[in-house]
């Protein structure tokens, strides 16, 4: 086996990510307790469901328009959480999908999440809907559900694009309780503007750990924290090396 | 059958996953190019089928609103009207028959570009409340949004010629640099949740099972 | 003003949209639905067409038979309107997301971090820009980290670094916003163009 | 009364924002007023990629415009295809998104009006699904992405081999496309690579800028109105910039009006959003 030139650097640093991964799941599903800081727009999500029992309003949830990515898959375990606490709660639960593989999974998830809370009778087959997988239509869907339906908490995680603003401000004005979060960064700065809570960036990939612990996840949050402690540290050494015209560090990463 | 329902999709991933990322690395053994390459053409076919699922997801979802007699019902009859006939005019008739160009240039242009133009009303409300100094994380989005709001256009170089300057020195330094630490985090997000579907240890996108 | 029915057709979606901004009315869930349709339409048809030209042609014209294995990929997605053999369309399924995850996974490692990081690390910090770029780098990111405890000391540190990342991010973030607000306003400047000039023609 | 007026301030009606937004808009589009044009460094570097490559380069221009973006994408295009025909490059045009062919047929119009023949001086390569995937499997394979051209076909398509024999590549729209023309294309051939995007996401596309992963940024309708005074080819984008003036302007004073009334009435309770 032989490595394309100027990868040589990239690839160990896979390989010690995917072992670290390997190592902290282990731990995890041996009983290991690790931490993980509190995110404060997780611990939200109770306070929007419960705003809107008592309000008797139904929940929103979406995953904006993008394509299926890892946005989803975390957002897919904030769904299965919202929708089993909506069960419980029995709170109308509405999700809005733009595409078409979506759709499936997510009749999957909630209805998993009814028969899981004991309530397989609540659920509702025609509250998670296909909208548009074309993104203007999808707003204007979305902007009618709003004024006809008026959701009481409006949740949107997932890959946005500039649905993000629309429909966050269109929350805004029904006065829904709105909790939004991406790891599309340029989205963040909408929700920071319209919502009340709002996941930055890579704070929702960390939604299946913070929320299920389960031990898969939580392994990729520490695998991932890895990656970030080792661009704290190269940054800083490599930029006072860089400074006093020792180039090692720089020279390294053109391997 | 459990073989087929629950772990061939995951290996599956595995195998397409594996190729494709290995392929940035991996120079020899050149089978890896290839299946890399085959892999990514077949899932543009793949693709191409997927965009098709819509249509026929909308068309599930209106019959049932007019059988069920939803809320709004009736209007329910131009979704479905309209996803068949503009369907079958643009495969049979092919895309660039006049009458689905007119179609596309005088109802779908116009509707996509007004409900996306909306944005810029429901941005001006919303900034009109964000942009507030309530507490410091507000002041200080504030005073950064107010600069580059005026250095971006003519009028606040008419104002004073240094909005222009500190404009392009905030892009520069701090949001360039804000965003690039942003960036570097969601990477790595990125490559964790990835990871979990090459290695296949996920099966969230396979409905929970 | 216009003669043409096709820019009469355009002007009546035009302000039927812009209505919603005073009220929900039957103008707007008309257009609403109508565009729902069309949308989804378009999609498909789009869809048919890409896979016409990249399976359906090569295999037809050069005898390129192996796609007939992704075209039958392609109708086992399909199968998921059947409820019994739904299925089926996991298998299909599981390999799109295993390219897209591969896709993601190198884009990220290569252009979003291996060379984000090489293009920080060169930069030397006597010049007062650079190292102000570098802190925001740091700390910014140190408000990612997650996995630690908060509640220790160490743990503490670390959020109080983050901390600071956050106003820096705010920095970040009005700037999108400024940026924006004027680029969303062209948008609507596109519509009014259309509504005085090629519409109503008062508009030189 | 007095503070009446400024919790009235603080709570402007939205439909009053919506209208006055509406009609400050329109006032400069009627007496256009003339405001100055500064050249941002992004657009300037956009530019010198084209202005810097010999004439009759090889250049690929892959496109994600759509109706919703048409407004700031298609004049910054528009400046770009005609400056790329000042230098008499020869042009391959790709849709890479689904509502994006209807404006590469204008393009496509666009050269043929001005003596470029189709298949020898520019080419339009078909629509394929995929996003991110089509990228990757260009930038591995150009050639076999787009098989269903015959040899024959096109002379221009029969000249080149592989993407690395495109000399700029400009990739356009409001999504993630650039970030895949980067990871994919520039990664592993180093193409240089401009992009022409809507203002909304220059924030996040800076950083690859400062990089060199982009050599150059065109950005919103701003970027278009530059571009179109670099270039000298007079177009769309500077005639929409009073109007962008007006309106932003309308906007900060409701900004700093809502700023005003809030300390003025600081203490009393107010309703609204944001965190």
């Amino acid at each position: 086996m032989s490595l394309v030139t100027g990868t040589v650097g990239k690839f160990v640093f896979l390989l010690v990510f995917v072992g670290l991964f390997w190592y902290f799941v282990n731990r995890t599903a041996s009983g290991a307790q690790l931490h993980i800081r509190r995110i404060a727009g997780f611990d939200a999500l109770d306070e929007a469901i419960g705003r809107c029992t008592e309000m008797g309003r139904p929940v929103h949830y979406t995953f904006g328009i993008g394509e299926l990515d890892a946005n989803v898959l975390a957002s897919f375990d904030v769904l299965g959480y919202v929708a089993g606490q909506c069960a419980k709660m029995d709170t109308d639960l509405i999700v809005t999908n733009a595409l078409g593989e979506v759709q499936m999974m997510t009749e999957e998830i909630v209805r998993a999440a009814y028969i899981n809370a004991g309530k397989a009778d609540s659920y509702k087959a025609d509250n998670v809907r296909f909208i548009s997988n074309v993104q203007t239509a999808y707003i204007s869907a979305i902007l009618g559900i709003f004024q006809r339906e008026r959701p009481g908490a409006n949740l949107m995680m997932g890959p946005f694009f500039a649905e993000s603003m629309t429909l966050a401000e269109a929350g805004q004005q029904i006065g829904a309780i709105q909790v939004g979060g991406t790891g599309r960064v340029i989205q963040v700065p909408f929700f920071i503007a319209a919502c009340d809570y709002t996941l930055v960036g890579d704070e929702l990939f960390v939604a299946g750990a913070y929320i299920n612990r389960k031990p898969v996840q939580v392994g990729a949050i520490y695998a991932q924290d890895f990656g970030k402690w080792f661009t704290l540290i190269t940054v800083i050494a490599g930029t006072i090396l860089a400074t006093m015209g020792n180039n090692t560090i720089t020279d390294l990463f053109k391997k | 059958m459990k073989f087929l329902r629950s772990s061939l999709p995951i290996w599956l991933g595995v195998l397409g996953g594996g190729a494709v990322l290995l392929d940035l690395f991996v120079k020899e053994p050149a089978f890896v190019k290839l299946l890399s390459k085959w892999f990514l053409e077949w899932r543009v076919i793949l693709a191409s089928f997927a965009l098709t699922l819509g249509a026929g997801n909308l068309l599930r979802v209106h019959s049932n609103r007019i059988r069920l007699k939803s809320r709004d019902w009736g209007y329910s009859y131009i979704t479905a009207v309209a996803v068949v006939g503009y369907a079958a005019l643009g495969i049979i008739a092919k895309r660039t028959n006049p009458t689905y160009s007119f179609i596309f240039d005088n109802a779908y242009s116009p509707l996509s570009a007004t409900v996306f133009s909306i944005n810029a009303f429901y941005i001006s409300t919303a900034c009109y409340r964000a942009f507030r100094a309530r507490n410091s994380h507000a002041a200080v989005l504030l005073i950064s949004g107010v600069v580059v709001m005026l250095g971006s256009v003519g009028i606040g170089y008419a104002i004073w010629p240094g909005f222009n300057q500190l404009t392009q020195w905030i892009m520069n330094f701090p949001n360039s640099a804000a965003m690039r630490g942003m960036n570097i985090g969601a990477a790595l997000g990125i490559m964790g949740v990835s990871l979990r579907v090459i290695l296949g240890l996920e099966r969230g996108h396979l409905g929970g099972e | 003003m216009s003669a043409s029915p096709g820019v009469w057709l355009a002007a009546f979606f035009t302000l039927a949209i812009y209505s919603f901004l005073y009220g929900d009315n039957p103008a707007y869930k008309f257009s609403e639905h109508l565009f729902v349709g069309l949308g989804a339409a378009h999609m498909a048809v789009m869809g048919w067409e890409s896979m016409y030209n990249r399976a359906w042609t090569p295999l037809a014209t050069k005898g390129e038979w192996w796609y007939i294995g992704a075209i039958a990929g392609g109708i086992m997605l399909l199968t998921r309107w059947f409820r019994p053999i739904q299925w089926v369309s996991r298998i299909p399924l599981g390999f799109m997301m295993g390219v897209a995850a591969g896709l993601s996974a190198r884009s990220a490692i290569d252009a979003q971090f291996w060379r984000q990081i090489q293009s920080t690390v060169a930069l030397k910090l006597n010049v007062v820009n650079n190292a102000v770029y570098v802190f925001i780098v740091v700390s910014t990111l140190a408000y990612f980290l997650f996995a630690f405890n908060d509640k220790t000391g160490v743990g503490r540190g670390i959020r109080g670094v983050g901390m600071v990342g956050q106003y820096m991010m705010m920095i970040a973030f009005g700037a999108s916003l400024g940026s924006t607000i004027m680029a969303r306003l062209s948008l609507v400047i596109g519509r009014l163009d259309f509504l005085f000039k090629t519409w109503l023609g008062v508009l030189k | 009364m007095e503070g009446g007026i400024l919790t009235n301030l603080q709570n402007i009606d939205r439909r009053i924002i919506y209208t006055v937004v509406f009609l400050v808009l329109l006032f400069p589009m009627f007496k256009p007023i003339g405001l100055p044009l500064k050249i941002s460094q992004t657009t300037q570097s956009a530019f010198d990629a084209v202005e810097n490559l010999p004439n009759g380069s090889l250049v690929m221009l892959t496109t994600a415009n759509a109706p919703g973006t048409a407004a700031e994408l298609e004049p910054q295009t528009i400046a770009l295809i005609k400056h790329w025909m000042k230098k008499q490059h020869k042009i391959i045009m790709w849709p890479s998104a689904a509502e994006a062919p209807r404006f590469i047929d204008g393009y496509a119009k666009l050269l043929k009006d001005n003596g470029y023949v189709e298949g020898r001086d520019f080419l339009v390569l078909p629509y394929l699904a995929g996003g991110e995937t089509v990228f990757g499997s260009m930038a591995n394979d150009l050639k076999s992405t787009f098989s269903m051209i015959s040899p024959g076909q096109s002379a221009l398509w029969d000249s080149i081999t592989s993407i690395s024999d495109v000399d700029l590549l400009a990739d356009c729209g409001g999504g993630e496309s650039q970030l895949w023309a980067i990871a994919h294309i520039e990664a592993k051939h180093r193409t240089p690579t401009i992009c022409l995007i809507t203002a909304v996401i220059l924030a996040v596309r800076q950083p690859y800028y400062t990089s060199g992963q982009f050599k150059g940024i065109v950005s919103g309708l701003n970027g278009a109105a530059e571009y179109e005074v670099l270039a000298r080819v007079p177009g769309a984008g500077a005639a929409g910039m009073d109007a962008q003036s007006m309106g932003h302007l309308w906007v900060i004073f409701t900004i700093l009006a809502g700023n005003f009334a809030y300390f003025a009435t600081r203490g009393k309770k107010s309703p609204g959003g944001g965190q």
